[in-house]
């Protein structure tokens, strides 16, 4: 039994829009309220999206020193160096000769003081350096790829740091950690604001729907205009508070830039993905109708 | 003037509205009706009057299933309403053409939009609807005033709204509550006479209403309530005038 | 010329309490609100707070190393010591013997090769560590440093790692500049929604306001009820803020209580202080009373 | 029936209320009121009828300052409305009472708090309060509803509770729009005895009213407005019972 009035789109557009022109004070501050909702949600997965590329650059430092024999040939050395690279978790393998050791050294904050210029003779090994695999960067598979690389011909140490690996993991779990919480706490938030921003503006127009009730209006009938209200306004507060987001990382983004880049080298902070921007107004649109439908749901809407 | 134990005029199965010993009570110990027995046929206009807070804002709600009685039944258009589920009561208000004491207009809509609503509800092809809206609001002297919003009109005018918008569909009960209150004499005569050609027409008309000189002037039957009880049935007459 | 009703302090309790009584919905819709965004603004407040804290933990490894000559004697040192701490921006001097350094050297990733192994004699020298004074710790103040103390009889080299010093320097300028930023349009944001909320609820009681206007309630009269109504629903919300983020702290924590002990050592994260509590109560409260003067300043209160 | 011209009873420099060539156009071009004069004296008591939409609200919505005139002046108890600071208003309505066509009451406050109002505004303290409200309620018959919320009441409960609050704090200026509009002839009649009452103790009466039978009954001064203009202005009659 389809009711007649579901071929009828007309109606539901025409009364959506015509709620929407009457009450800029509502509809206004409902947009208004997902704009920033959304705003806040964006900034900060803009901040997550960011820290997880400077995590992941602070990850390639994590780098395993393989310490080598002084009296092997190129052609061991190759072949040392395609094993070590097959071992497991090894994503990339980079050669760090004697030279280049010494060089290190001496820029480093120890190798300031007057240690090795009475020798004549340069007594640092050369070293294979692995940088591994972000899902290998933890104290378990470092101790797995030592027991695997240990016994390689060549090879006359295997160093890393113990409390840099372990450092690094739980740095990473912290920020992961701490972020979720934050984000899980920001979205119930907004989810919360914003529905019941929504509820309120439905409900300050509760005499509307209860007259709609009275003249015969099923419940179908009388939601789906707010419904649609909804998803307007939600869809356009989407849309600004991504446009707000937008404005601010650029009006941000040069302010910061300097120490992003001593910080960070290469790496500069990039806005939300096309397809992220999308979801947040798809999300700014359900919000709305969810809204609106939450309101709806309270029975006759009195007090 | 009492006329009880009467019987009503179009009694019987084809009845659109049937109260059965009908009691209302909002606040515990006090009555607004009481044990309320009526039958209402297909084209019968009533009078319901009676004395300020006397239950006849409370009976109409009933019909149109917006309360609940305490004690009895309603029948209306062969619907048991204190049996209707939720879902129901949609399709029975929209077959039930209701005058408001309070008007009930929606503020935010224009005059066009308030009447066109009753058509709306059931779906009614645009065109159609259109014609429809237009003649009812010509017919209570509205039409100059279509794309106004109610809360720009006169009392008068909000009151003839309200009647166009409950007339337009051409409800089978239509339920008035003091429909010509804010009216002038001449106007009074002009909707009553809209309601009395409904009537006409086939629908069953409550008309609740203070004004005696209009009871007189159309002879209809008069139901009268006190303190929630029916005091008075008295069937149709002939109109003095 | 003090107006009778001024007097009269009973009514307007009396109807901002009836108020609040008869409108839960959008009281309760305008109590979640400020409890949320106070939650979102104290959420936010406590991790900057506690950044701070590991930022100066962090800090406190901004060290300068003044290598000393092997021959002197207890009594240079200690003089030597004296005129160092002396020196400006420098909090704290620690001493490491030649023998504290060699086992640094060994427990280092370098040092894990074996490359002092077959010498007989130490050869690394010892030095006298500079704590330097937070404000003191950027690159501009370390080379005034250094020229103050390069004279000093008994030191060798003086040696600091400048990418570290910048590097966290940057770090926490970024992070501190992130924060404020972040912050600036949270504190924005949720003042919008705020009052936003609370212009709707009253905005749902429109016709409340426009009859008292007719029957003739001067702008004050009209207002205070609704303003303690608006300051209560603050109060209330900021108390129940607060609560939630008290309980979101202590739920929170020893899920990261692992990392955090691993990343920092001894410092745990604190709540807010007191003081910091009853601001972000009284923020509500504010932000309740301002919300309702919004909405009753916007003329009429018609669309 | 029609006196164009004839002399107010209370005419002169003594008058409360005085409207010299008002005129009042909401829409550009058409006109809601036409070049209207009026005097109204202390104690006088006049109806206000005309045909729905005549503009006999906004003839009083113009007197207590809810609505500007767009020619002429008008001036309310010695200050001219038209010049009206906006924070003058308060103080100018609260010597004013006015019984509203749609009633305005506060949903969300009982029965009492509704009448009490007037007084709050006014900062009467709480005992004189407390009895003059119960005094008023108890002239209106609601006396027993007093700590009820006005949905709850019947259309005629509502009504008389507009007409409690309008009176209750002894105005100078009494505005009351339709106000037996829902009441039946009974209650009526003790609702205008009540009006009566304040106007033969000093207050300048307009009461709006389609109820010929009633203006007859009191044979009052008649103002009749017809499309925005004064169709005639009756002095005082004896009552004819
Ligand atoms: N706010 C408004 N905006 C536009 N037009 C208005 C407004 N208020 C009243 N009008 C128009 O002004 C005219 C006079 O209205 P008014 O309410 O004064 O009539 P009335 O004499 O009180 O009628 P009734 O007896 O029906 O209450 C009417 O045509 C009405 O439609
Ligand atoms: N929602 C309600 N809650 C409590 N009591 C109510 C409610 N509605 C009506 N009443 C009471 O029930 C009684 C009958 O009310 P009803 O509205 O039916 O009277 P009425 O005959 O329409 O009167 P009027 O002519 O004044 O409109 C009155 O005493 C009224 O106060
Ligand atoms: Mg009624
Ligand atoms: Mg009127």
């Amino acid at each position: 039994m389809s009711p007649r009035w579901l071929s009828r789109p007309r109606y539901f557009l025409r009364t959506a829009w015509s709620g929407l022109r009457e009450s800029p004070v509502t509809g206004g501050i409902s947009v208004v309220t997902i704009a920033l909702c959304l705003l806040l949600v964006g900034s900060f997965a803009l901040l997550v999206a960011n820290m997880e590329r400077i995590l992941d650059r602070f990850g390639e430092e994590f780098r395993v020193s393989a310490y080598l024999e002084d009296n092997l040939t190129d052609a061991d050395l190759a072949r040392l160096r395609e094993r070590v690279a097959a071992a497991p978790g090894v994503e990339r393998v980079d050669l760090v000769t004697k030279e280049a050791a010494l060089e290190r050294f001496r820029a480093s904050h120890i190798g300031r003081a007057a240690l090795l210029d009475g020798m004549e003779d340069n007594p640092l090994p050369a070293s294979l350096e692995l940088v591994l695999a972000p899902e290998h960067r933890n104290a378990d598979a470092l101790e797995r790829l030592a027991e695997a690389v240990d016994g390689f011909p060549g090879i006359a140490e295997f160093g890393y740091g113990a409390d840099w690996v372990s450092g690094y993991h739980g740095a990473v779990a912290l920020v992961r950690g701490v972020a979720m919480a934050i984000g899980a706490v920001l979205v119930l938030a907004t989810l919360l604001i914003v529905t019941n921003t929504i509820r309120l503006a439905v409900y300050a127009r509760r005499d509307e729907v209860s007259i709609l009730r009275l003249v015969g209006g099923s419940r179908t009938f009388i939601a789906i205009p707010y419904l649609l209200e909804g998803a307007a306004q939600g869809l356009v507060g989407g849309l600004v508070g991504l446009a707000l987001l937008f404005a601010l990382f650029h009006l941000a983004l040069p302010v910061f830039a300097g120490s992003l880049e001593l910080l960070l080298g290469y790496v500069s902070p990039s806005f939300l993905e096309p397809r992220a921007c999308a979801g947040l107004v798809a999300v700014g649109a359900g919000l709305g109708v969810l809204g609106s439908a939450a309101a709806l749901g309270q029975g006759r809407l009195g007090e | 003037m009492k006329h009880l134990g009467v019987e009503p005029a179009h009694a019987g199965a084809g009845a659109l509205v049937r109260l059965f010993h009908v009691s209302k009570s909002y606040l515990a110990g006090t009555w607004a009706l009481r044990d309320v027995s009526l039958e209402l046929g297909k084209g019968e206009f009533v009078f319901l009057t009676g004395p300020s807070g006397a239950g006849k804002t409370t009976l109409m709600r009933m019909i149109f299933a917006d309360e609940q009685p305490s004690e009895g039944q309603i029948i209306v258009l062969g619907r048991n309403v204190s049996r209707l589920s939720p879902s129901a009561v949609p399709a029975l208000r929209r077959r039930i053409g209701v005058v408001f004491q309070d008007f009930k207009l929606l503020s935010r809509r224009t005059v066009e939009e308030n009447v066109g609503l009753a058509l709306d509800v059931v779906g009614t092809p645009a065109r159609e609807r259109r014609a429809r809206v237009f003649a009812m609001l010509k017919r209570v002297g509205l039409q100059h005033r279509r794309y106004h919003h109610p809360l720009s009109l006169s009392g008068g005018e909000q009151q003839r709204l309200a009647i166009a918008r409950a007339l337009v569909n051409d409800p089978e009960v239509l339920l008035a509550d003091e429909p010509t209150g804010n009216l002038d004499p001449d106007l009074t005569l002009e909707i009553m006479d809209l309601i009395a050609d409904a009537a006409a027409r086939g629908t069953a008309v409550f008309v609740a209403t203070h004004d005696h000189g209009l009871i007189e002037r159309y002879g209809r039957r008069v139901v009268r309530l006190e303190g929630g009880e029916l005091a008075e049935d008295t069937p149709i007459r002939r109109p003095l005038l």
